[in-house]
């Protein structure tokens, strides 16, 4: 994969804090990322570090008291926080659209299924009921939903969270977008429909030729579906590569500690699990300097005071991190 | 041992950082100096008379001397427990700091969440008022309430000095009646929500906890209940009952109104029964009536108290509604809802009395809402944002 | 749908017998006997036998409960009013009509008022417009509506000044209806009727208000509302199709739940305005104790009650598909 | 006026009794704009049966001048009617709505006595036992059938059927039967000549015979004619709306000749502020009764003209006799010593009122002027409670007698504004001697069930007088097993000359002997008798030829008009 693409969404620097009673919340500080046409990005981190926060960034989806006070959003070169909300409007759906975590209580519980895939296509493009329709039948096909012509009538609460869930990607996909932004797309469901359901988004991207931002904290999923990683800590992107790159040579010990904290087969059965020591920092008082500092083996005083800048380590990878001399981390060779 | 600026209401919190609690103390405690020195020759007086009553005295000694009494103890207790509280959570507070730091309980959640919201604090300010008032009534009303003047030539006085909403037809101090009629409306609030909760609580504690057949017969009954409009059964049951004293429509009101609790409480222990906790003391063997009370009972608590707060509102709105038809609290005695029925004549010409009476029932009624509201707001996270 | 509406229908049944029984054993264990209402000492006690065998009071409480009932379930006759001198059912049937009148309005201006300004609160939540409303509502909502009526009374019927703006009392102009077009006829009613309803209205409407506020920004945080938003959809859209319809699900319910208020409303507005309806009737018939109008009275708000409740739960099945369904 | 008429009147429409001021001048009836007229006390000689050729010139000289037809009255009422039937109604709002569409016999004048009117004239036989009278012979029913004596003589059989249930059955006993000499002919017999024999006959409206005769036995009371009656006098009867309004119109076939006024509307306002805000808004032109508080208001009114007349009733509170407290005298002359009847009046009645002595009113033939009255005096109270061992031992400002404290409580009825105040009032001025007073106040039915069982310590209730002076029913032992002396007063020395009284059909003696029975139950204070008041009536001042009478305010109303200029309606 070191055929290069044209980007499609670039993100950088970007900020969104959130202005609360209990003072400010540096949700994403100063993230930045490259997704490329066609390609799929997957976004990987613990919950609660600003994953999906960043996703609702891109949406121009953050909410007051969010805000976001700096930073690009460069779709197609477009950058869309400069684009004002009736603008914005254009895009999501359109050309951005995205699936969330619930599909239980994503979709309106008072609409059709058919109902609502027709008015996402009815926004953004001048077409009859009928046709509209015609075409929310189409797009329930193409997300293998049985029988789509009867279904088109149901309720959510008359499906599976399966096939919600395929209801969702309908409609994000129902007017052809070029960037699908899924925030866990199948953490709410079990093992054997999560992977139906990401093996749909694979065939759809295909035929649909869009990018797909994968939003999770499932490294075995990214494995399998992305081309690039970005990891996220603590509100920041740590470590950014091509796939088979990371999991080949984490340089960020934090990436390291995450791939070692999965079983993989054939992994010996008397090594055990290495678990990460500590907790997620609170976002509302970061530790000082490399925010991983506290839980990480190789800390210094270096690390409690200055924080580490996102650097390339080896072409087209780059990491935050004080320790690492050569591209590698002291600790390699207890690779997975 | 306590130092002595910890007994310095107000004092102690200051220079502990609680600058709030230590201001309210402070307050309150100026307040009823004031109050204290205001009247000291009445207190003085009463205790006076009571003594030489107890020591077999010829005096004539009424209710409305001990009256007197009670509220002078009541201000004298006040300021001792005012300084006693400063200076034993003073002491609280400072050992508190030598321990380790706690996780905050609940409640002191909620009672951040609770200032936060200052419509609820108005609130609390409001009934804590009231309630201050009712029971001061005798040292802040300047007149007895039912004490009539010179019904020729001092009925109908417009407001004045003397009398700061007037006088009624038999000249009688309106402001005071006001004031005193704060004592009936917060009493019927009160009681007849008591009542109706206790009731609730049991009936819809059964419902719930038994279920099956027990449940739906109580249940319908309740169903039942709730579709007869209830001012109407009330006037009817007043109406056809000859007594007409306050503690009779304070039990009818209270008889009345207890099926919306007991649907809450139903509902509570319906989902309780299921929780984790309860199954846990179901398997360990728990006896019912443990289960109830330890359990069931102290979750259910919050809703309760929150649709309670906000029932005396509407209580004290029902009280006043049978007074327009006359079928509140009887004359002399005062109450809001009667002071507007006995001076709803008086609207054209004398418009203040009415209007007083009136105002007084909005401004409760509206503190035990805010109250209310605030109470919800803070205890249920679901509204938190 | 239909065997569910059988349902609640069938559900609503026992509880009017229940209504029935209950307020008939209420009333006759009350002291004093309902001829006392004709009580004079030139009276012959055989006239006033008379009356008690008319009225059924000469037999054991049992016969006439089973008499009752038989009556008013079958042919919807409630017996004889002793006040008023006529059949208990022609009182009802002159007066019911007016009462409904009242509240219908009295819930319509309820129902727009309350929810328009509820609406407008949750989008503007915090915002001056906000709380203003949230503290008017709460004064509207916790004032006697004895009260609000003298009020009104006072500003708007020549209480201020000999000059009125709005009739005080009663349905139509009595004088002068018969010379009046169809048209007129309706404004007349409109102006009469305007007090009373606003009287009635105006505090339910409030409370409606602050439960619309409460539900809509409940609903606001919903998963799919974002989902609405990502779709691209303006903030109108979003709040007026996705947030209302659910919004409004709960309210239903609520509306159900203060009929009785409601209606217990009736009866001070309808003694403030002089309304000729069924509130009036009501307390005519409590003081008098006229115990035929008073279980009639007692009996048909029950139903109303109970049909209420009953069209709020089919609406509720109508905008809710889950209920619908199960 | 039947005398159940009047007392549930006094019960449940006299929200407020109304009085008249003397401090306001009065100037001659005619006087143009004149905005108060007060009519004094007129010498009462219902008892004579002589016509009064003065008031029937009156009415015979307007018959005759023409007056502008048209416009309308509208009536306010505090309360519905029960009944348009001359044989069931009990209200006083029915009664006066009744003597404008149905005839009696005769109509009373303001001095009581007795005038034509669907009778031309009648007269006794030798011995006094037979009453003969000669009807019109050209008054119709509304449904346009001839009323003869055929309807006269049904009305009297009506009467008189206990099942009927006949509410002044009592005035009819001493009459023996009615026998229809010719269609416009009708005889009355007795077994005996007393006073009142002709008040007795004319008394109550005559029905339509050929409508009610279809109605069976006992059903009476819940008669269809109950609520849509056909009658014969000036006006028809056009529609009942339950709670709304009442109208009649002009009967254009009236024999006299139709009444001016097109419609007449009562209208009912259960609410006395909202009637007052309508009169002076014009919503209502007329408002008997009103409440004293509000005259001054009303005065102002430039539209409006108060007439104010006496009253025939006065208000007591009654001493239950069977009370050992109460069987003492002292006690009860302290009990009337002890309560400032003046003051109640000036500050309750506003002066439109005067304190009542006796049983019996001043303009009534029979009154006594120069009864001796317990006038307020607390220290002499204080010092006859003393003289029968009331005294304020334990020092808790009541007074107590072995143990027991002096405490009793007052009843009355529940929407009389003026009697609820009296209770606050009195229970202020007893608190002065040490008597604690706790007022209670019922509803109607539940007042009189416990006056009946007398279940009371003290009741405050109103006698509206009979034009009939008869004693009995309040005063006499007999009855006290029936309902009215609930009291329990017996005399015997009283219940004889009562008896004589009642039967003296000369005036001078019966005089007499009424003057003395007054003194004998003034004497015991057995009621402390507290006032009479006088009647406040607002009309627009519109309505011309506007007559009011303590008999009743609508007395000739059949006469009223309005000048075409100022015609509203």
């Amino acid at each position: 994969m070191n055929d290069t693409r044209p980007p499609q969404l670039q993100v950088r620097d970007l900020k969104t804090h959130f202005f609360t009673e209990d003072g400010v919340v540096r949700a994403v500080d100063g993230i930045s990322f490259v997704l490329d046409k066609g390609r799929t990005l997957g976004l990987v981190g613990e919950s609660g570090c600003g994953k999906s926060v960043s996703a609702l960034s891109v949406m121009g989806l953050v909410s007051p008291p969010g805000w976001i006070v700096e930073g690009e959003i460069l779709l197609d070169g477009l950058d869309l926080l400069e684009v004002p909300e009736s603008g914005m409007r254009q895009v999501r759906g359109n050309r951005i659209s995205m699936i969330f975590q619930e599909p239980m209580t994503s979709l309106n519980p008072v609409f059709t299924i058919g109902n609502q895939i027709m008015e996402a296509i009815r926004v953004h493009q001048k077409v009859s009921r009928n046709e509209a329709r015609d075409r929310a039948i189409e797009m329930l096909r193409k997300v293998k939903i049985p029988a789509p012509e009867t279904r088109v009538d149901e309720f959510p609460h008359q499906m599976s969270g399966g096939m919600r869930q395929r209801v969702m990607i309908a409609m994000a996909l129902a007017c052809g977008p070029e960037v699908l932004i899924a925030d866990e797309p199948t953490t709410a469901l079990d093992v054997t429909i999560q992977a139906q359901i990401m093996e749909l988004l694979a065939e759809l991207q295909s035929d649909l030729k869009m990018s797909i931002l994968l939003i999770t904290h499932n490294l075995g999923l990214v494995a399998e579906v992305s081309d690039h990683i970005a990891v996220m800590y603590a509100s920041k992107v740590v470590e950014y590569t091509g796939t088979r790159e990371l999991f080949a040579s984490p340089a960020h010990p934090y990436t390291h500690g995450l791939l070692t904290s999965v079983p993989t087969l054939g992994m010996p059965r008397d090594r055990e699990l290495n678990v990460i020591p500590g907790q997620v920092p609170n976002p509302l008082h970061f530790p000082s300097g490399c925010k991983f500092h506290p839980r990480c083996p190789l800390a210094e005083e270096r690390c409690q005071t200055e924080e580490p800048l996102l650097e390339e380590v080896q072409p087209g990878h780059w990491a935050a991190c004080h320790m690492i001399e050569g591209g590698s981390l002291p600790l390699s060779g207890v690779n997975p | 041992m306590i130092p002595l600026h910890d007994w310095m209401p107000g004092w102690g919190h200051w220079r502990l950082g609680q600058r709030l609690k230590g201001t309210v103390v402070a307050g309150l405690f100026a307040l009823f100096v004031l109050l204290g020195l205001w009247h000291a020759r009445t207190i003085w007086g009463s205790l006076l008379h009571t003594a030489s009553k107890l020591s077999g005295a010829e005096v004539v000694y009424t209710s409305r001397d001990l009256d007197f009494l009670v509220t002078s103890l009541f201000v004298v207790a006040m300021l001792v427990l005012i300084v006693l509280f400063s200076g034993l959570s003073c002491r609280r507070r400072r050992q508190a700091e030598h321990l380790a730091k706690v996780p905050e309980g609940q409640w002191s959640i909620v009672w951040r969440q609770f200032q936060r919201n200052p419509l609820a604090v108005a609130g609390v300010v409001i009934i804590l008022a009231l309630y201050l008032v009712a029971f001061l009534c005798p040292f802040i009303a300047p007149y007895d309430p039912i004490d009539q003047g010179d019904r020729v030539r001092e009925r109908l006085l417009p407001p004045s000095a003397q009398h700061l909403l007037g006088t009624d037809r038999f000249a009688r101090d309106v402001f005071s009646r006001v004031v005193y009629g704060s004592r009936i409306s917060l009493l019927v609030g009160f009681l007849s929500v008591g009542i109706a909760v206790t009731i609730g609580t049991i009936v819809g504690a059964m419902a719930g906890f038994y279920g099956g057949w027990i449940e739906s017969l109580i249940m319908r009954f309740v169903d039942m209940m709730l579709s007869f409009p209830v001012l109407i059964l009330i006037i009817t049951v007043i109406a056809l009952w000859r007594e007409q004293s306050i503690w009779i429509i304070i039990t009818v009101i209270g008889l009345m109104s207890w099926m919306g609790v007991a649907r809450l409480v139903r509902a509570q222990f319906l989902v309780l029964k299921e929780r984790e906790f309860c199954q846990a003391a179901r398997a360990l063997g728990a006896g019912n009536s443990r289960l109830i009370f330890r359990h069931l009972l102290p979750n259910s608590l919050t809703p309760i108290i929150i649709s309670a707060t906000l029932r005396v509102g509407n209580t004290i709105l029902l009280e006043a509604a049978l007074s327009y038809l006359g079928l509140g609290v009887q004359p002399p005695t005062a109450s809001w809802g009667n002071i507007v029925y006995d001076t709803k004549g008086n609207l054209f010409t004398e418009w203040w009395m009415p209007l007083s009476a009136g105002l007084a029932i909005v401004i409760t009624v509206v503190g035990y809402n805010l109250l209310g509201d605030g109470l919800r707001d803070a205890l249920d996270p679901r509204l938190r944002e | 749908m239909h065997s569910y509406i059988i349902r609640r229908l069938l559900i609503a049944i026992p509880l009017l017998l229940g209504l029935l029984t209950v307020n008939f054993f209420l009333i006759h264990a009350a002291p004093g006997d309902p001829t006392d209402i004709f009580y004079n000492p030139d009276m012959d006690p055989e006239a006033r036998e008379n009356l008690r065998r008319i009225y059924g009071l000469d037999q054991p409480l049992g016969v006439q409960y089973v008499r009752y009932v038989r009556g008013v379930l079958l042919e919807f006759e409630f017996g004889y009013s002793i006040a008023k001198k006529r059949p208990v059912r022609d009182e009802i049937l002159e007066a019911l009509p007016n009462t409904l009148q009242l509240s219908a309005l009295a819930l319509l201006i309820e129902l727009t008022v309350g929810i328009a300004i509820g609406i407008l609160a949750a989008v503007r939540q915090r915002s001056t417009f906000d709380n203003l409303t949230r503290v008017t509502a709460l004064t509207f909502y916790s004032m006697p509506s004895f009260y609000l009526g003298l009020v009104l009374l006072f500003l708007f019927a020549g209480g201020v000044s000999a000059t009125h703006w709005l009739p005080a009392s009663g349905m139509i102009d009595i004088v002068r209806h018969e010379s009046m077009s169809g048209l007129e006829k309706m404004g007349d009613r409109l102006v009469h009727i305007l007090l009373p309803a606003l009287t009635l209205g105006l505090g339910a409407a409030a409370a409606i208000s602050r439960y619309m506020r409460g539900e809509l920004l409940e609903v606001i945080r919903q998963d799919y509302i974002r989902t609405a938003k990502a779709k691209g959809l303006s903030e109108k859209v979003v709040v007026f199709k996705h947030g209302l319809r659910n919004a409004l699900i709960p309210i239903i319910t609520i509306v159900g739940l203060s009929l009785p208020v409601l209606f217990s409303g009736t009866v001070i507005v309808e003694q403030v305005f002089a309304w000729p309806g069924m509130g009036r009737v009501a307390v005519d018939a409590a003081f008098q104790r006229d115990y035929s109008m008073f279980l009639a009275v007692n009996l048909i708000f029950g139903t109303m009650v109970v049909m209420g409740n009953l069209v709020a739960d089919i609406l509720y099945a109508v905008v809710d598909p889950r209920v619908r369904l199960s | 006026m039947p005398r159940i008429a009047r007392i549930t009147l006094f019960i449940f429409l006299l929200a407020v009794p109304s009085c008249s001021s003397p401090s306001t001048s009065t100037d001659s009836p005619d006087a143009p704009g004149q905005r108060l007229i007060v009519k004094e006390i007129t010498p009462d000689r219902g008892r004579s049966e002589e016509r009064n050729l003065e008031y029937e010139a009156q009415w015979d000289e307007f018959d005759a001048t023409p007056h502008d037809p048209g416009d309308a009255l509208v009536v306010g009422l505090i309360a519905d009617a029960d009944s348009l039937n001359p044989l069931t109604l009990e209200t006083k709002n029915a009664h006066d709505i009744l003597d404008l569409l149905t005839l009696s016999l005769t109509h009373i004048n303001p001095d009581y006595s007795s005038a034509p009117s669907l009778a031309q004239s009648w007269e006794f036989s030798e011995g006094h036992l037979e009453l003969t009278f000669h009807l019109r012979d050209d008054v119709y029913w509304h449904d346009g059938v001839k009323t003869t004596a055929h309807d006269v003589c049904f009305t009297l059989r009506m009467q008189q059927a206990p099942t009927t249930g006949y509410p002044n059955i009592k005035d009819k006993q001493y009459i023996k039967e009615c026998i229809v000499v010719d269609d416009f002919t009708a005889r009355f017999t007795f077994d005996q000549a007393y006073p009142y024999q002709l008040f007795d006959v004319v008394d109550g409206h005559i029905v339509p015979k050929h409508i009610l005769e279809a109605v069976p036995d006992g059903e009476m009371v819940t008669a269809a004619f109950n609520r849509n009656p056909i009658g014969n006098g000036p006006y028809r009867f056009k529609e009942w709306k339950a709670q709304q309004y009442i109208e009649i119109t002009a009967n254009e076939d009236f024999f006299a000749g139709r009444p001016p006024l097109d419609r007449i509307l009562f209208k009912v306002v259960p609410d006395q502020e909202n009637l007052v805000i309508q009169l002076r808004s014009g919503q209502i032109d007329f408002m008997e009764r009103v409440p004293p508080r509000f005259y001054e208001e009303l005065s102002r009114e430039e539209d409006l003209v108060a007439h104010i007349h006496p009253s025939r009733s006065y208000t007591y509170i009654g001493w239950n006799l069977r009370d050992p407290r109460f069987q003492s005298l002292k006690v009860r002359q302290a009990l009337t010593m002890a309560i400032n009847r003046q003051e109640i009046i000036d500050s309750l009645l506003l002066e439109f009122g005067d304190i009542s002595k006796g049983p019996i009113l001043p303009i009534i033939w029979a009154y006594n002027p120069n009864l001796t009255d317990f006038s307020y005096d607390p220290e002499q109270a204080r010092q006859y409670l003393a003289e029968e061992g009331w005294k304020d031992t334990d020092g808790d400002g009541w007074l107590d007698k072995d143990g027991q404290k002096f405490s009793f409580s007052l009843k009355t009825n529940k929407g009389n504004q003026i009697r609820e105040d009296i209770t606050v009032m009195v229970q202020d001025m007893l608190k002065e001697v040490g008597i604690e007073v706790r007022p209670n106040i019922l509803e109607w039915t539940i007042l009189v069930n416990d006056s009946t069982k007398k279940e009371f310590e003290a009741i405050m209730l109103g006698w509206s007088v009979n034009l009939k002076i008869d004693m009995t029913t309040l005063w006499h032992s007999d009855s006290i097993s029936d309902k009215y002396n609930f009291i329990s007063y017996s005399n015997p020395e009283f219940d004889r000359l009562n008896d004589q009284a009642v039967m003296e059909r000369d005036e001078e003696k019966a005089r007499q002997m009424w003057w003395q029975a007054q003194e004998m139950i003034v004497k015991d204070q057995p009621y402390t008798f507290l006032f009479t008041d006088k009647q406040i009536n607002f009309i627009h001042k519109r309505f011309q030829s506007v007559q009011m009478e303590t008999e009743g305010w609508h007395y000739n109303l059949p006469h009223w008009w309005v000048p075409q200029d100022q015609q509203k309606y």
